[in-house]
């Protein structure tokens, strides 16, 4: 081996700080399939205590210890410390990283032609620090008194009065705020700059569109809440008073020691500031995705590219001005409440754009219906209820009986759960052959999308009844209301639902391990894609190309007519 | 391709079965509430029962919003299936490269638009203008301060006079006095609290929300009202009761570890009831039971 | 670890300071006595029923509670005072006591804490019970012990919670779902504290020959302090008074 | 990975103008603005939702306990070390390391001055004051903002060092590519800077 850059780097070097975007774009996919099968396992717990309240959990009641499950029973305390660990990890440690960590990290470079991220030691120190957050958040459970139990949205002043594991949360959102920002950087520098030649912005696939979109909303809309963690901890460490007013009466004691002057809203309007682009970032890259495989597997241009993509431009711009109406409720003034209304409408109206497009892309297509595209198509109607659902809760008057009850969870859940999280299931099936070299077993992906589906609706789609029924969300008990009580059956069917859809996950754990070791062997290209990532060898090597390839044509040219194949590649230059 | 025909159906059998699902469920479940009181009103799987003069302006806007939704889901589901049906890849079929051409999307697009925008200006700002802008006049409502803990809601009544003592931290006693009610104030002599809302039926009610620690959000599933209680603010809400009976109040945002205990009763009576209860509400009695324990 | 640091410092005690060789043994028969004596008002201090209608759970234990923040014992004469903690303050030096093995006990019943006094010796556990059908919630106010704060949503959950309680001042403890619910815990490096009950009386016992500073706490009324000073097996009786 | 298989890593782009470093480093500052612009929106926040009297009320003129001299002082060091850190890059542009590390050296003197006056003189005066963050709200921005705003100095310090120190081996493989850092560091350095002129009279004059 002669040369700098042309000797066998160590294990380490290759395998654990590689800087290698695709090596890194695994660790990122790896590490956040644990923590998204982690924030599963802690709702499959909270579901047990919401079906059956205070009875003994079976099995696995008594691993839990005398603080958290005494004799097999949930404490309200325990219960609370899973529903704000599973908000937070399966947002900012399972489906983020997933989606910009490991998709785009992967598949965003390889679509462009570049060899690498712009930067990649900074790429390498982002996946580290997203790995030292994790490893925060989990640590937290074993503090006294548990981790953060506050809810993932961590409102003050309860979240400033409440145990050591709130101060371990902040530390750990601080070092995934570090890490999502670090990545943003990389992922714009990297897209803006290191096209190949003749990848013009508007013949780049839609997925890489939606990172570029998803990476700015991370830039600009993160470090707000890394400012409201910086005052939260100063709150919590240097006694200050920025979240809270004076004259607080804790448990009958009068709260001498601080100041007051603070205002518990401030943090809301903080923390909503990046939570409301969050939910984009949550969906941006799935829709990106989704986009990508419908695309594929109808043989058909994408309907409406360059709408789609000023949709989503528009969508990024939008979601910065409508974080208030998480807060119709905290006594906002018809004016304000008037203004983040409309503009909460408005924003409904790009989302409609995009799922039109997409399935009027269907329209006179050749669907292919294999299990991405499944995945991919069901993504589709449960975007829709999603985004549906979201139009009650939109309108303040409407939103005064919704708001923060089961009808909640399920809108967002549909847009997340069976929507991004579907969209994740699509995209590995999807580039798993890309990555390994082979693909996974058909047959068990055909059971795995079946069970999934119906299982993942029969636990959501009862939340809207509850909902309306009025059942508030982070209930350790709702039959203590009879309004809960005569609808806790549903609860029953919803608990239910999600252990069936654990269940449901064997097939693709199984897939998965199986596949990689001895999958079908596949070629380079197929699934007959268009785009660049095909053009590389599977697993494409270090520097990913090569040769670095020139780019001729937008990234859908399927079935053009008169062409021998139905599809040609980005990168070849005049038709065969 | 006679298999993917039958994913095809199988696809939109199970859509259909997962929307069947909640609605094939189990009876309801008919035990007592922890409370042991009986709670007045049907509840069930709709809506909670509502005995607030306004409450149906909320609930109208919610069944249009619901059907509306249907509507536009259905629609664009049979397109859905439709596509999924007619265009699944087979011999002898290509797809087409030209974009369709039809403007139907871009009109439904514009329908939509048409239609939130009427859902907003027609409908959800003048309920919310309503709920938000005109309190009733003060001279013809009960008055009631809502004061929340972790974990109670306290009701503060003003008494005869109208006008309620002066409240602060300093006078707390979790005992006898959890609003720190000041003693020495004369207005404050016949103020009375209770953990229960009783309220006189067909009368306008106007709510001041304090709270003392944490933000906590007052609920009343049959008024439709709710309103966040944040500490340092004080928050109106009001509504007018038109039914009687016992009913819920819930604490609708997370406000610690027994959040779910935070339920209070709410009772609305006749007036002569109400003007009874709240004399006997105040009233301390002496307890001259000697045990030990 | 803590232990062996009292331990430790108690060797030292032994090398620098000239008595108690061992540590002292409880059996010693010295006795300080007395009542808690109670001079004021008594219309002033009437006892007062707790409304609980919050909970119906509440009743279901009990019928009804009374407030326990001043309890005079009016069938005694003089008139005594209930729940006052008597200790020795002072006097004791570095000296170090086997603690008690004995588990303290509180319940909560009809939505009360029972007992309203824990008395205890540092190193003491404390098991917490619910007796009531209900969700309670244990808050301890304290500044030395850990601040626990967690719930007992069941009747009977297990066998209740312990809690291994180190030396303080009287603190609150208070439940979070039920306001008006305290008792107060007051924890002591050594054997010699006493609550007073029914009678208004206090036992000290067993302490070694010295003069002490004692003193006697109230919730409401705060600390009387008295010296005694004992010798040879003998019984002093000292009765304090609360004039508030 | 080296330069030579990234393209723009030392050459703009020939259509944004920028080379990546310069392109990472104006969106990591569009980031920073969207922190310190939390933090400004909090102080704005706070101070419109204060009252006019009472314990609470927004403390003003001596009430702070500020000096305007000393912040002015400081206003001016971190002017003069932006000038010093502009010098540093031009002589590095023309081809001059000994002259060029002066002037880092002496932008890493001022920054160093600047932290000094800020933790001798004002925070210790308020501590012996008995002033700490816990005391009102203005305190409490006063002590977030400015400390973070120090530790962006202290960052700014530790790559200035580094170029000074062993940074500066790049100098002999890739001149172009070392000056480009330093007008990258330059770049960060004067929104530090910048960042100390809002504060300084929001919480000094205001």
């Amino acid at each position: 081996m002669s040369g700098d850059h042309h000797h066998e780097p160590s294990f380490i070097r290759k395998y654990v700080f590689s800087v290698d975007h695709k090596v890194i774009g695994i660790q990122y996919g790896v590490t956040a399939l644990c923590f998204l099968f982690l924030g599963f396992c802690l709702i499959m717990m909270m579901r047990w205590q919401l079906a059956y309240p205070g009875e003994t959990m079976p099995i696995i009641g008594n691993l839990f210890g005398e603080a958290a499950m005494p004799g097999g029973v949930m404490l309200p305390e325990f219960y609370n410390s899973l529903g704000a660990m599973h908000g937070t990890i399966m947002i900012f440690l399972g489906v983020v990283p997933l989606l910009v960590g490991a998709f785009g990290n992967y598949v965003m470079p390889l679509q462009i032609g570049a060899p690498d991220m712009a930067f990649p030691k900074l790429n390498m120190l982002s996946y580290w620090s997203y790995f030292l957050g994790g490893v925060v958040m989990l640590a937290s459970f074993f503090v006294p008194g548990g981790a953060a139990n506050s809810g993932w949205t961590s409102y003050p002043p309860l979240s400033d009065i409440a145990t050591t594991g709130q101060t371990w949360w902040l530390f750990g959102m601080v070092c995934l705020i570090t890490s999502s920002l670090l990545g943003s950087v990389n992922f714009i520098v990297t897209i803006v700059q290191l096209r190949v030649e003749g990848l013009t912005m508007f013949r780049l696939p839609f997925f890489v569109w939606a990172q570029l979109i998803t990476s700015f909303l991370l830039l600009l809309a993160f470090p707000p809440l890394e400012a409201a963690g910086v005052l939260q901890l100063m709150d919590r460490l240097a006694g200050t008073s920025f979240f809270l007013p004076e004259g607080l009466v804790v448990s009958g004691v009068v709260q001498t020691q601080i100041s007051g002057g603070g205002s518990p809203i401030l943090w809301q309007h903080l923390f909503w500031f990046l939570a409301h682009p969050e939910v984009y970032v949550l969906i941006l890259p799935a829709m990106g995705m989704v986009a990508e495989i419908i695309s594929i597997n109808t043989r058909k241009p994408l309907w409406g590219y360059r709408a789609m993509i000023y949709s989503t431009i528009f969508l990024g711009f939008m979601s910065f001005i409508v974080w208030a109406h998480h807060m119709f409720m905290t006594g906002m003034g018809t004016k304000i409440s008037a203004f983040f209304a409309t503009t909460t409408m408005i924003i409904s109206i790009p989302s409609v754009v995009i799922l039109t497009a997409m399935v009027i892309s269907l329209y006179q297509g050749a669907i292919r219906f294999t299990v991405p595209m499944l995945f991919a198509l069901a993504f589709l109607p449960m975007f829709a209820i999603g985004g549906l659902t979201g139009l009650p809760l939109g309108l303040p008057a409407s939103d005064i009986h919704l708001h923060d009850t089961y009808y909640v969870i399920g809108h967002f859940h549909y847009v997340v759960a069976p929507g991004t999280i579907f969209a994740i299931f699509a995209g590995i099936y999807h580039w798993f052959p890309k990555i390994t070299g082979r693909t996974l077993n058909k047959t068990l992906g055909y059971i795995h999308f079946a069970f999934s589906f119906i299982f993942i609706n029969i636990i959501f789609m009862p939340m809207f009844w509850q909902g309306m029924a009025g059942v508030s969300r982070r209930l350790y008990d709702q039959t203590v209301y009879a309004h809960g009580d005569a609808v806790q059956s549903l609860t029953v069917i919803s608990s239910w639902g999600a252990w069936m859809l654990g269940l449901a996950q064997i097939p693709f754990i199984i897939n998965f391990f199986i596949s990689i070791k001895a999958g079908k062997k596949v070629s380079d290209n197929p699934w007959e894609a268009t785009t660049l990532e095909w053009s590389a060898p599977s697993p494409p090597p270090h520097g990913n190309f090569a040769t670095v390839p020139v780019v001729y044509r937008g990234p859908y040219e399927y079935s053009v007519p008169g062409a021998s194949s139905d599809y040609i590649p980005q990168h070849i230059t005049t038709e065969a | 391709m006679n298999r993917s025909r039958i994913i095809g159906v199988a696809t939109v059998i199970v859509v259909i079965v997962c929307m069947m699902a909640p609605t094939v469920v189990l009876g309801q479940t008919d035990g007592p509430v922890a409370s042991g009181h009986i709670i007045d009103g049907d509840y069930g799987y709709g809506m909670p029962p509502n005995a607030s003069k306004d409450g149906h302006n909320v609930d109208n806007l919610i069944h249009i919003l619901h059907w509306f939704m249907l509507a536009l889901f259905v629609a664009w589901g049979i397109f859905f299936v439709y596509c999924l049906m007619r265009f699944r890849a087979r011999a002898g079929h290509r797809a087409t490269y030209d974009p369709v051409k039809a403007k139907v999307s871009k009109y439904a697009e514009i329908g939509v638009a048409a239609f939130e925008a009427f859902l907003l200006i027609g409908l959800s700002m003048p309920i919310w203008a309503a709920t938000k802008n005109e309190p009733p006049a003060k001279e013809l409502a009960t008055h009631v301060r809502v004061v929340a803990e972790q974990f109670q809601w306290n009701f503060h009544y003003p008494g005869t006079d109208g006008t309620f003592g002066r409240t602060a931290a300093a006078f707390v006693d979790t005992v006898d006095n959890p609003l720190g009610l000041d003693r020495s104030d004369p207005a404050a002599e016949d103020d009375v609290f209770a953990t229960e809302l009783h309220l006189p039926v067909n009368k306008p009610v106007i709510c001041d929300l304090t709270s003392k620690d944490v933000i906590h959000s007052f609920f009343l599933p049959v008024m439709r009202v709710k309103q966040d209680v944040i500490p340092g603010m004080r928050i109106p809400v009001w509504f007018t009761p038109v039914k009687e009976g016992r009913y819920e109040v819930a604490c609708a945002q997370l406000c610690g570890n027994n959040h779910y205990s935070m339920r209070a009763e709410m009772v609305i009576e006749d007036d002569a009831s109400f003007a009874t209860w709240l004399e006997e509400v105040g009233k301390v009695e002496e307890f001259d039971e000697d045990e030990l324990d | 670890m803590k232990l062996s640091m009292i331990t430790l410092a108690a060797a030292f005690a032994i090398n620098t300071i000239t008595f108690t060789p061992t540590p002292c043994q409880a059996g010693d028969k010295n006795v300080i006595t007395g009542k808690i004596i109670f001079k004021g008002d008594l219309a002033k201090y009437k006892r007062t029923k707790i409304n609980t209608s919050k909970d119906p759970n509440c009743k279901k234990s009990k019928k009804t509670i009374g407030s326990e923040k001043v309890i005079i014992n009016k069938k005694t004469d003089p008139l005594t005072l209930r729940n006052v903690v008597v200790s020795i303050k002072s006097g004791l030096g570095d000296k170090v006591f086997p603690v008690s093995k004995e588990e303290l006990k509180v319940t909560q019943f009809g939505c009360q804490y029972k007992p309203h006094i824990i008395a205890g010796q540092s190193g003491q556990t404390l098991r917490i019970l619910n007796g009531d059908n209900t969700n309670h919630n244990i808050h301890f106010l304290p500044k030395v012990n850990d601040e626990h704060n967690f719930t007992q949503p069941k009747k009977d959950m297990v066998k209740g919670k312990t809690i291994v309680l180190k030396a303080e001042d009287p603190f609150k403890v208070k439940c979070d779902v039920h306001p008006w619910m305290n008792c107060y815990i007051a924890v002591f490096e050594h054997p010699f504290f006493d609550v007073t009950g029914k009678d208004g009386t206090f036992k000290l016992a067993g302490m070694p020959d010295g003069s002490y500073t004692i003193q006697a706490w109230h919730e409401s009324f705060g600390t009387v302090t008295a010296e005694a000073e004992i010798s040879g097996n003998t019984i002093v009786t000292k009765d304090m008074t609360f004039e508030p | 990975m080296s330069a030579e298989v990234l393209p723009y890593t030392v050459k703009p782009h020939p259509v944004t103008g920028l080379y990546n470093g310069k392109f990472g480093i104006w969106l990591f500052l569009a980031s920073e603005v969207m922190l310190f612009g939390a933090l400004f929106s909090t102080y704005i926040f706070l101070r419109i939702g204060a009252p006019e009297t009472g314990p609470t009320a927004w403390p003003t003129g001596e009430q702070t306990h500020l000096s305007w001299k000393l912040g002015g002082l400081n206003t001016l060091i971190l002017i003069l070390s932006s000038v010093t850190m502009v010098m540093a890059w031009v002589q590095f542009k023309m081809d001059n390391l000994a002259k060029g590390r002066m002037y880092l050296i002496a932008t890493a003197v001022l920054a160093i001055a600047f932290v000094a006056i800020k933790l001798k003189f004002e925070y210790m005066h308020k501590f012996h004051l008995g002033i700490k963050p816990s005391t009102s709200v203005f305190f409490a921005i006063y002590f977030t903002m400015t400390g973070l705003h120090a530790l962006h100095i202290i960052g700014g310090v530790v790559v200035i060092a580094y170029f000074i120190g062993p940074g500066a081996k790049l100098w002999h493989e890739n001149r172009e590519y070392y000056t480009n850092r330093i007008e990258c560091t330059g770049l960060y350095w004067h929104f530090v800077d910048l960042v100390w002129i809002f504060l300084f009279p929001i919480l000094y004059l205001l």
